[in-house]
Protein backbone atom coordinates (compact mmCIF):
# COMPACT_ATOMS: atom_id res chain seq x y z
CA UNK A 1 0.00 0.00 0.00
CA UNK A 2 1.17 3.44 -0.53
CA UNK A 3 -0.11 6.86 0.35
CA UNK A 4 0.39 10.14 -0.03
CA UNK A 5 0.07 12.57 2.99
CA UNK A 6 0.64 16.53 3.50
CA UNK A 7 0.68 16.23 7.23
CA UNK A 8 3.71 14.41 9.10
CA UNK A 9 3.80 11.17 8.76
CA UNK A 10 3.67 8.84 11.36
CA UNK A 11 6.25 6.62 11.83
CA UNK A 12 5.76 4.26 14.92
CA UNK A 13 1.89 3.74 13.71
CA UNK A 14 3.60 2.39 10.62
CA UNK A 15 5.93 0.59 11.95
CA UNK A 16 3.31 -1.41 14.07
CA UNK A 17 0.82 -1.56 11.06
CA UNK A 18 3.16 -4.16 9.70
CA UNK A 19 3.52 -6.78 12.58
CA UNK A 20 3.32 -9.90 11.20
CA UNK A 21 4.03 -13.17 12.96
CA UNK A 22 6.04 -14.88 10.44
CA UNK A 23 8.06 -12.10 9.97
CA UNK A 24 11.81 -11.83 11.19
CA UNK A 25 13.19 -9.19 9.22
CA UNK A 26 12.04 -5.51 8.86
CA UNK A 27 13.94 -2.72 6.61
CA UNK A 28 12.68 0.86 6.68
CA UNK A 29 14.52 3.35 4.52
CA UNK A 30 13.51 6.98 5.81
CA UNK A 31 14.09 10.05 3.44
CA UNK A 32 14.91 12.97 5.18
CA UNK A 33 15.00 16.68 4.05
CA UNK A 34 19.03 17.80 4.57
CA UNK A 35 20.59 21.00 4.63
CA UNK A 36 22.37 20.95 1.86
CA UNK A 37 22.36 19.71 -2.29
CA UNK A 38 24.80 19.68 -4.66
CA UNK A 39 27.18 22.14 -2.77
CA UNK A 40 24.34 24.33 -1.81
CA UNK A 41 22.87 24.82 1.50
CA UNK A 42 18.77 23.99 1.53
CA UNK A 43 16.86 25.72 4.26
CA UNK A 44 13.61 23.91 3.45
CA UNK A 45 12.10 21.55 0.28
CA UNK A 46 9.12 21.52 -1.28
CA UNK A 47 6.99 18.30 -2.52
CA UNK A 48 4.28 17.97 -4.87
CA UNK A 49 2.82 15.12 -6.19
CA UNK A 50 -0.21 14.01 -8.82
CA UNK A 51 -1.57 11.62 -6.38
CA UNK A 52 -3.64 9.29 -8.64
CA UNK A 53 -0.55 8.29 -10.52
CA UNK A 54 1.66 8.06 -7.30
CA UNK A 55 -0.65 5.42 -6.10
CA UNK A 56 -1.23 3.37 -9.15
CA UNK A 57 2.63 3.83 -10.26
CA UNK A 58 3.29 3.21 -6.76
CA UNK A 59 1.53 -0.40 -5.98
CA UNK A 60 2.74 -1.60 -9.22
CA UNK A 61 6.67 -0.90 -7.58
CA UNK A 62 5.19 -3.16 -4.56
CA UNK A 63 4.06 -5.44 -6.59
CA UNK A 64 7.24 -5.81 -8.96
CA UNK A 65 9.41 -6.09 -5.70
CA UNK A 66 6.97 -8.70 -4.12
CA UNK A 67 7.15 -10.63 -7.03
CA UNK A 68 11.13 -9.94 -7.03
CA UNK A 69 11.57 -10.31 -3.48
CA UNK A 70 8.84 -12.09 -1.77
CA UNK A 71 7.87 -10.42 1.10
CA UNK A 72 5.33 -10.54 3.73
CA UNK A 73 4.32 -6.99 4.37
CA UNK A 74 5.33 -3.58 2.85
CA UNK A 75 4.00 -0.02 3.28
CA UNK A 76 5.15 3.36 1.52
CA UNK A 77 3.92 6.98 2.52
CA UNK A 78 5.25 10.18 0.89
CA UNK A 79 4.91 13.35 2.26
CA UNK A 80 4.32 16.60 0.14
CA UNK A 81 3.88 20.22 0.99
CA UNK A 82 6.84 22.39 2.76
CA UNK A 83 9.11 20.70 4.81
CA UNK A 84 12.19 21.69 7.40
CA UNK A 85 15.49 20.18 7.65
CA UNK A 86 15.10 17.04 9.41
CA UNK A 87 11.61 16.50 8.39
CA UNK A 88 10.44 12.86 7.14
CA UNK A 89 9.99 13.43 3.09
CA UNK A 90 9.11 9.61 2.45
CA UNK A 91 8.89 6.31 4.75
CA UNK A 92 9.36 3.02 2.86
CA UNK A 93 9.00 -0.55 5.40
CA UNK A 94 9.20 -4.10 4.23
CA UNK A 95 8.66 -6.88 6.97
CA UNK A 96 9.81 -10.75 4.99
CA UNK A 97 10.45 -13.62 6.54
CA UNK A 98 14.04 -13.02 6.24
CA UNK A 99 16.28 -10.13 6.12
CA UNK A 100 17.63 -10.51 2.33
CA UNK A 101 14.02 -9.73 1.04
CA UNK A 102 13.25 -6.68 3.32
CA UNK A 103 16.46 -5.30 2.37
CA UNK A 104 16.30 -5.99 -1.39
CA UNK A 105 12.80 -5.20 -1.70
CA UNK A 106 13.02 -2.24 0.59
CA UNK A 107 16.05 -0.86 -1.80
CA UNK A 108 13.96 -1.51 -4.80
CA UNK A 109 10.97 0.04 -3.59
CA UNK A 110 12.50 3.70 -2.99
CA UNK A 111 15.09 3.03 -6.33
CA UNK A 112 11.73 2.39 -8.70
CA UNK A 113 10.15 5.29 -6.36
CA UNK A 114 12.68 8.05 -6.99
CA UNK A 115 12.22 7.31 -10.68
CA UNK A 116 9.21 6.66 -11.82
CA UNK A 117 6.34 8.19 -9.56
CA UNK A 118 5.10 11.71 -10.51
CA UNK A 119 6.62 13.49 -7.15
CA UNK A 120 8.16 16.77 -7.31
CA UNK A 121 10.49 18.74 -5.08
CA UNK A 122 11.65 22.39 -4.90
CA UNK A 123 14.53 23.34 -3.08
CA UNK A 124 14.20 26.38 -1.41
CA UNK A 125 18.22 27.58 -0.31
CA UNK A 126 19.49 29.99 2.83
CA UNK A 127 20.10 32.76 -0.35
CA UNK A 128 16.38 33.11 -0.74
CA UNK A 129 16.28 31.47 -4.29
CA UNK A 130 14.39 28.24 -5.07
CA UNK A 131 14.72 25.57 -7.58
CA UNK A 132 13.17 21.95 -8.59
CA UNK A 133 15.20 19.05 -8.21
CA UNK A 134 16.87 17.09 -10.99
CA UNK A 135 15.81 19.34 -14.07
CA UNK A 136 18.98 20.23 -16.21
CA UNK A 137 18.19 23.84 -15.79
CA UNK A 138 16.41 23.78 -12.48
CA UNK A 139 19.97 26.04 -11.00
CA UNK A 140 19.37 28.33 -13.75
CA UNK A 141 15.49 29.33 -12.97
CA UNK A 142 16.22 29.56 -9.41
CA UNK A 143 18.83 31.77 -9.56
CA UNK A 144 16.98 34.17 -11.92
CA UNK B 1 -7.95 25.18 -35.36
CA UNK B 2 -8.78 23.27 -37.84
CA UNK B 3 -11.77 20.82 -38.70
CA UNK B 4 -8.97 18.17 -37.44
CA UNK B 5 -8.70 19.97 -33.80
CA UNK B 6 -9.16 17.90 -30.60
CA UNK B 7 -9.91 19.34 -27.55
CA UNK B 8 -7.27 18.73 -25.15
CA UNK B 9 -7.15 19.34 -21.39
CA UNK B 10 -3.42 20.20 -20.26
CA UNK B 11 -2.11 19.75 -16.82
CA UNK B 12 1.21 21.16 -16.24
CA UNK B 13 3.01 20.05 -12.91
CA UNK B 14 5.76 21.17 -11.06
CA UNK B 15 8.78 23.18 -13.19
CA UNK B 16 5.74 22.95 -16.04
CA UNK B 17 2.91 24.69 -14.16
CA UNK B 18 5.10 27.76 -13.27
CA UNK B 19 6.40 28.04 -16.81
CA UNK B 20 2.56 28.04 -18.31
CA UNK B 21 1.83 30.13 -15.54
CA UNK B 22 -1.33 27.70 -14.98
CA UNK B 23 -2.07 24.56 -13.71
CA UNK B 24 -4.46 23.59 -16.59
CA UNK B 25 -5.96 25.04 -19.90
CA UNK B 26 -8.50 23.05 -22.25
CA UNK B 27 -7.14 23.73 -25.80
CA UNK B 28 -8.41 22.51 -29.35
CA UNK B 29 -5.42 21.54 -31.09
CA UNK B 30 -4.04 19.67 -34.02
CA UNK B 31 -2.33 16.85 -32.69
CA UNK B 32 -1.37 12.99 -32.94
CA UNK B 33 0.43 12.05 -30.25
CA UNK B 34 1.06 13.14 -26.34
CA UNK B 35 4.63 14.28 -28.38
CA UNK B 36 2.40 17.00 -29.87
CA UNK B 37 0.44 18.00 -27.46
CA UNK B 38 4.18 18.60 -25.77
CA UNK B 39 5.80 20.82 -28.44
CA UNK B 40 2.38 22.41 -29.04
CA UNK B 41 2.26 23.76 -25.56
CA UNK B 42 6.08 24.32 -25.33
CA UNK B 43 5.79 26.62 -28.15
CA UNK B 44 2.93 28.53 -26.24
CA UNK B 45 4.67 28.92 -23.35
CA UNK B 46 7.75 29.28 -24.80
CA UNK B 47 9.37 26.28 -23.25
CA UNK B 48 12.48 25.09 -23.47
CA UNK B 49 12.50 21.99 -21.66
CA UNK B 50 13.51 18.92 -23.88
CA UNK B 51 11.04 16.17 -23.14
CA UNK B 52 13.85 13.70 -22.72
CA UNK B 53 13.44 13.14 -18.92
CA UNK B 54 10.10 14.05 -18.81
CA UNK B 55 6.87 11.98 -18.27
CA UNK B 56 3.29 12.04 -19.56
CA UNK B 57 0.20 10.72 -18.67
CA UNK B 58 -3.30 10.60 -20.88
CA UNK B 59 -6.21 10.28 -18.06
CA UNK B 60 -4.25 9.36 -15.38
CA UNK B 61 -2.69 6.08 -16.66
CA UNK B 62 1.05 6.91 -17.82
CA UNK B 63 1.75 6.67 -21.37
CA UNK B 64 4.42 7.18 -23.89
CA UNK B 65 5.52 10.17 -26.08
CA UNK B 66 4.03 8.45 -29.31
CA UNK B 67 0.60 7.48 -27.68
CA UNK B 68 -2.38 8.43 -29.25
CA UNK B 69 -4.16 11.72 -27.96
CA UNK B 70 -7.82 11.77 -28.74
CA UNK B 71 -10.84 14.51 -28.72
CA UNK B 72 -11.77 14.75 -24.93
CA UNK B 73 -8.37 13.17 -23.41
CA UNK B 74 -6.57 14.91 -20.40
CA UNK B 75 -2.73 15.07 -21.22
CA UNK B 76 -0.39 15.10 -18.13
CA UNK B 77 3.00 17.11 -18.65
CA UNK B 78 5.61 15.96 -16.13
CA UNK B 79 8.88 17.50 -15.79
CA UNK B 80 11.44 15.25 -14.47
CA UNK B 81 10.70 13.24 -10.99
CA UNK B 82 12.39 13.80 -7.63
CA UNK B 83 10.62 11.88 -4.91
CA UNK B 84 12.33 10.75 -1.46
CA UNK C 1 27.52 2.71 19.65
CA UNK C 2 26.16 -0.58 20.25
CA UNK C 3 24.12 -1.30 23.54
CA UNK C 4 22.49 -5.01 25.01
CA UNK C 5 19.66 -4.35 26.94
CA UNK C 6 17.21 -6.82 28.75
CA UNK C 7 14.44 -4.59 28.41
CA UNK C 8 12.32 -3.39 25.17
CA UNK C 9 13.79 -1.65 22.51
CA UNK C 10 12.25 1.81 22.30
CA UNK C 11 12.74 1.93 18.55
CA UNK C 12 11.62 5.83 18.30
CA UNK C 13 13.98 7.51 21.01
CA UNK C 14 16.57 5.72 18.90
CA UNK C 15 15.50 6.82 15.62
CA UNK C 16 15.67 10.82 17.26
CA UNK C 17 18.81 9.83 18.77
CA UNK C 18 20.21 9.78 15.14
CA UNK C 19 18.79 12.45 13.81
CA UNK C 20 21.52 14.71 11.94
CA UNK C 21 20.95 17.64 10.14
CA UNK C 22 23.58 16.64 7.22
CA UNK C 23 21.52 13.19 6.84
CA UNK C 24 19.33 12.51 3.96
CA UNK C 25 18.90 8.78 3.76
CA UNK C 26 18.03 6.99 7.21
CA UNK C 27 17.79 2.89 7.00
CA UNK C 28 16.75 0.71 9.67
CA UNK C 29 17.07 -3.16 10.73
CA UNK C 30 14.93 -5.05 12.79
CA UNK C 31 15.04 -8.95 13.90
CA UNK C 32 11.81 -9.96 14.83
CA UNK C 33 10.79 -13.14 16.70
CA UNK C 34 9.07 -14.85 13.95
CA UNK C 35 6.48 -18.04 14.68
CA UNK C 36 8.48 -20.49 12.21
CA UNK C 37 12.65 -21.74 12.18
CA UNK C 38 13.12 -24.63 9.58
CA UNK C 39 10.15 -26.21 9.85
CA UNK C 40 9.58 -25.71 13.22
CA UNK C 41 7.01 -23.91 14.95
CA UNK C 42 8.83 -21.48 17.67
CA UNK C 43 6.87 -20.03 20.72
CA UNK C 44 9.60 -17.81 22.04
CA UNK C 45 13.26 -17.42 21.86
CA UNK C 46 15.92 -17.00 24.34
CA UNK C 47 18.83 -14.54 23.84
CA UNK C 48 22.10 -14.82 25.56
CA UNK C 49 24.84 -12.56 25.39
CA UNK C 50 28.22 -11.63 26.73
CA UNK C 51 28.43 -8.18 26.84
CA UNK C 52 31.78 -6.76 27.30
CA UNK C 53 32.76 -8.80 23.95
CA UNK C 54 29.81 -7.63 21.62
CA UNK C 55 30.59 -4.20 23.00
CA UNK C 56 34.08 -4.15 21.38
CA UNK C 57 33.46 -6.73 18.58
CA UNK C 58 29.85 -4.51 17.67
CA UNK C 59 31.88 -1.07 17.45
CA UNK C 60 34.99 -2.96 15.04
CA UNK C 61 31.92 -3.80 13.04
CA UNK C 62 30.27 -0.13 13.71
CA UNK C 63 33.57 1.39 12.31
CA UNK C 64 34.67 -1.05 9.34
CA UNK C 65 31.09 -0.23 8.02
CA UNK C 66 31.67 3.86 8.22
CA UNK C 67 35.08 3.00 6.61
CA UNK C 68 33.35 1.35 3.60
CA UNK C 69 29.99 3.27 3.54
CA UNK C 70 31.03 6.48 5.23
CA UNK C 71 27.92 7.15 7.06
CA UNK C 72 27.04 10.12 9.58
CA UNK C 73 25.82 8.32 12.76
CA UNK C 74 24.82 4.59 13.53
CA UNK C 75 23.38 2.96 16.11
CA UNK C 76 22.58 -1.11 16.68
CA UNK C 77 20.98 -2.69 19.90
CA UNK C 78 20.53 -5.88 20.88
CA UNK C 79 17.84 -7.07 23.18
CA UNK C 80 18.84 -10.50 25.33
CA UNK C 81 16.67 -12.85 27.44
CA UNK C 82 12.75 -14.51 26.63
CA UNK C 83 11.01 -12.63 24.19
CA UNK C 84 7.93 -13.86 22.10
CA UNK C 85 6.90 -13.94 18.63
CA UNK C 86 6.95 -10.53 17.79
CA UNK C 87 8.92 -9.20 19.84
CA UNK C 88 11.88 -7.01 18.83
CA UNK C 89 15.67 -8.55 19.14
CA UNK C 90 17.63 -6.58 17.32
CA UNK C 91 17.67 -2.91 15.84
CA UNK C 92 20.13 -1.25 13.72
CA UNK C 93 19.83 2.10 11.98
CA UNK C 94 22.20 4.08 9.82
CA UNK C 95 21.92 7.81 8.80
CA UNK C 96 23.81 9.20 6.02
CA UNK C 97 23.79 11.48 3.21
CA UNK C 98 23.05 9.74 0.60
CA UNK C 99 20.47 6.42 0.99
CA UNK C 100 23.36 4.06 -0.61
CA UNK C 101 25.89 4.28 2.46
CA UNK C 102 23.09 4.26 4.71
CA UNK C 103 21.62 0.47 3.06
CA UNK C 104 24.71 -0.49 2.66
CA UNK C 105 26.24 -0.21 6.02
CA UNK C 106 22.94 -1.36 7.56
CA UNK C 107 23.28 -4.54 6.08
CA UNK C 108 26.95 -4.99 6.83
CA UNK C 109 26.02 -4.28 10.16
CA UNK C 110 23.16 -6.66 10.78
CA UNK C 111 25.28 -9.69 8.81
CA UNK C 112 28.29 -9.02 10.28
CA UNK C 113 26.77 -9.00 13.79
CA UNK C 114 25.32 -12.32 13.20
CA UNK C 115 28.18 -14.00 12.21
CA UNK C 116 30.57 -12.71 14.51
CA UNK C 117 29.11 -10.97 17.73
CA UNK C 118 29.03 -13.54 20.93
CA UNK C 119 25.15 -13.75 21.21
CA UNK C 120 22.80 -16.96 21.01
CA UNK C 121 19.36 -17.70 20.59
CA UNK C 122 17.83 -21.03 21.90
CA UNK C 123 14.86 -21.86 19.94
CA UNK C 124 11.66 -22.52 22.32
CA UNK C 125 9.21 -24.99 20.25
CA UNK C 126 5.35 -25.28 20.39
CA UNK C 127 5.99 -29.18 21.15
CA UNK C 128 7.76 -27.94 24.85
CA UNK C 129 11.49 -28.43 23.22
CA UNK C 130 14.12 -26.35 22.56
CA UNK C 131 17.15 -25.90 20.77
CA UNK C 132 20.27 -23.46 20.52
CA UNK C 133 20.06 -21.99 16.99
CA UNK C 134 23.32 -22.45 14.63
CA UNK C 135 24.57 -25.59 16.26
CA UNK C 136 24.74 -28.68 13.97
CA UNK C 137 23.07 -30.64 16.49
CA UNK C 138 21.07 -28.19 18.31
CA UNK C 139 18.21 -30.48 16.71
CA UNK C 140 19.19 -33.20 18.38
CA UNK C 141 20.21 -31.32 21.74
CA UNK C 142 16.54 -30.40 21.63
CA UNK C 143 14.56 -33.25 21.64
CA UNK C 144 16.68 -35.13 23.97
CA UNK D 1 49.07 -31.89 37.28
CA UNK D 2 52.44 -31.47 36.52
CA UNK D 3 54.56 -28.49 37.26
CA UNK D 4 53.72 -27.50 34.08
CA UNK D 5 50.49 -26.77 34.94
CA UNK D 6 48.35 -23.60 34.51
CA UNK D 7 45.86 -22.19 36.51
CA UNK D 8 42.67 -21.60 33.84
CA UNK D 9 39.63 -20.36 34.32
CA UNK D 10 37.10 -21.68 31.86
CA UNK D 11 33.84 -19.57 31.01
CA UNK D 12 31.04 -21.77 29.29
CA UNK D 13 28.22 -19.91 27.16
CA UNK D 14 25.08 -21.09 26.00
CA UNK D 15 24.96 -24.68 25.16
CA UNK D 16 28.57 -25.25 26.30
CA UNK D 17 27.34 -24.17 29.86
CA UNK D 18 24.68 -26.53 29.05
CA UNK D 19 27.14 -29.18 28.58
CA UNK D 20 29.47 -28.63 31.37
CA UNK D 21 26.43 -27.68 33.82
CA UNK D 22 28.51 -24.51 35.45
CA UNK D 23 28.82 -21.36 33.84
CA UNK D 24 32.83 -21.09 34.79
CA UNK D 25 35.73 -23.35 36.71
CA UNK D 26 39.20 -22.81 37.55
CA UNK D 27 41.26 -25.47 36.51
CA UNK D 28 44.98 -26.55 36.67
CA UNK D 29 45.48 -27.87 33.04
CA UNK D 30 48.69 -28.45 30.91
CA UNK D 31 47.99 -26.54 28.29
CA UNK D 32 49.71 -24.43 25.46
CA UNK D 33 47.00 -22.94 23.34
CA UNK D 34 43.26 -21.76 23.32
CA UNK D 35 42.76 -25.01 21.59
CA UNK D 36 43.90 -27.39 23.75
CA UNK D 37 41.81 -25.91 26.64
CA UNK D 38 39.08 -26.52 24.52
CA UNK D 39 40.17 -30.23 24.31
CA UNK D 40 40.71 -30.94 27.90
CA UNK D 41 37.77 -29.01 28.89
CA UNK D 42 35.51 -31.52 26.15
CA UNK D 43 37.22 -34.16 27.38
CA UNK D 44 35.92 -33.27 30.49
CA UNK D 45 32.60 -32.78 30.28
CA UNK D 46 32.01 -35.73 27.47
CA UNK D 47 31.08 -32.70 24.64
CA UNK D 48 31.21 -34.18 21.52
CA UNK D 49 31.11 -30.84 19.48
CA UNK D 50 33.84 -29.98 17.32
CA UNK D 51 35.52 -26.45 16.90
CA UNK D 52 34.43 -25.81 13.47
CA UNK D 53 32.51 -22.64 13.89
CA UNK D 54 33.46 -22.37 17.97
CA UNK D 55 35.26 -18.50 18.80
CA UNK D 56 37.34 -18.46 22.10
CA UNK D 57 38.29 -15.48 23.68
CA UNK D 58 40.88 -14.99 26.20
CA UNK D 59 40.43 -12.16 28.64
CA UNK D 60 37.64 -10.52 26.64
CA UNK D 61 39.57 -10.10 23.81
CA UNK D 62 38.80 -12.62 20.74
CA UNK D 63 41.43 -14.84 19.93
CA UNK D 64 42.24 -17.34 17.90
CA UNK D 65 42.89 -21.43 18.56
CA UNK D 66 46.16 -21.00 18.12
CA UNK D 67 46.69 -18.32 20.93
CA UNK D 68 48.93 -19.29 23.74
CA UNK D 69 47.56 -19.18 27.13
CA UNK D 70 49.41 -18.13 30.40
CA UNK D 71 48.84 -19.08 33.77
CA UNK D 72 45.96 -16.92 35.27
CA UNK D 73 44.13 -16.24 32.01
CA UNK D 74 40.50 -16.73 31.79
CA UNK D 75 39.20 -18.39 28.36
CA UNK D 76 35.52 -17.91 27.09
CA UNK D 77 34.05 -20.51 25.33
CA UNK D 78 31.82 -19.91 22.46
CA UNK D 79 29.51 -22.22 20.65
CA UNK D 80 28.41 -20.85 16.94
CA UNK D 81 26.83 -17.26 17.06
CA UNK D 82 23.26 -16.62 16.38
CA UNK D 83 22.27 -13.08 17.45
CA UNK D 84 19.94 -10.98 15.41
Amino acid sequence: MIEVTETAIETDRLRQSLFNPGAGGFCVFEGWVRNENEGREVQRLEYEAHEPLVISEGNKVLAEARAQFPYLEARCVHRTGMLEIGDLAVWVGVASAHRDEAFKACRYIIDELKQRLPIWKKEHYVGGDSGWVNCERCAAHGQQ
Amino acid sequence: MTGSGKTITVRYFAMFREHAGRAEETLVLDVKTAQDVFEQTRLRHGSMEPNGHCKVAINDEMADWSSPVNDGDTVLLFPPVAGG
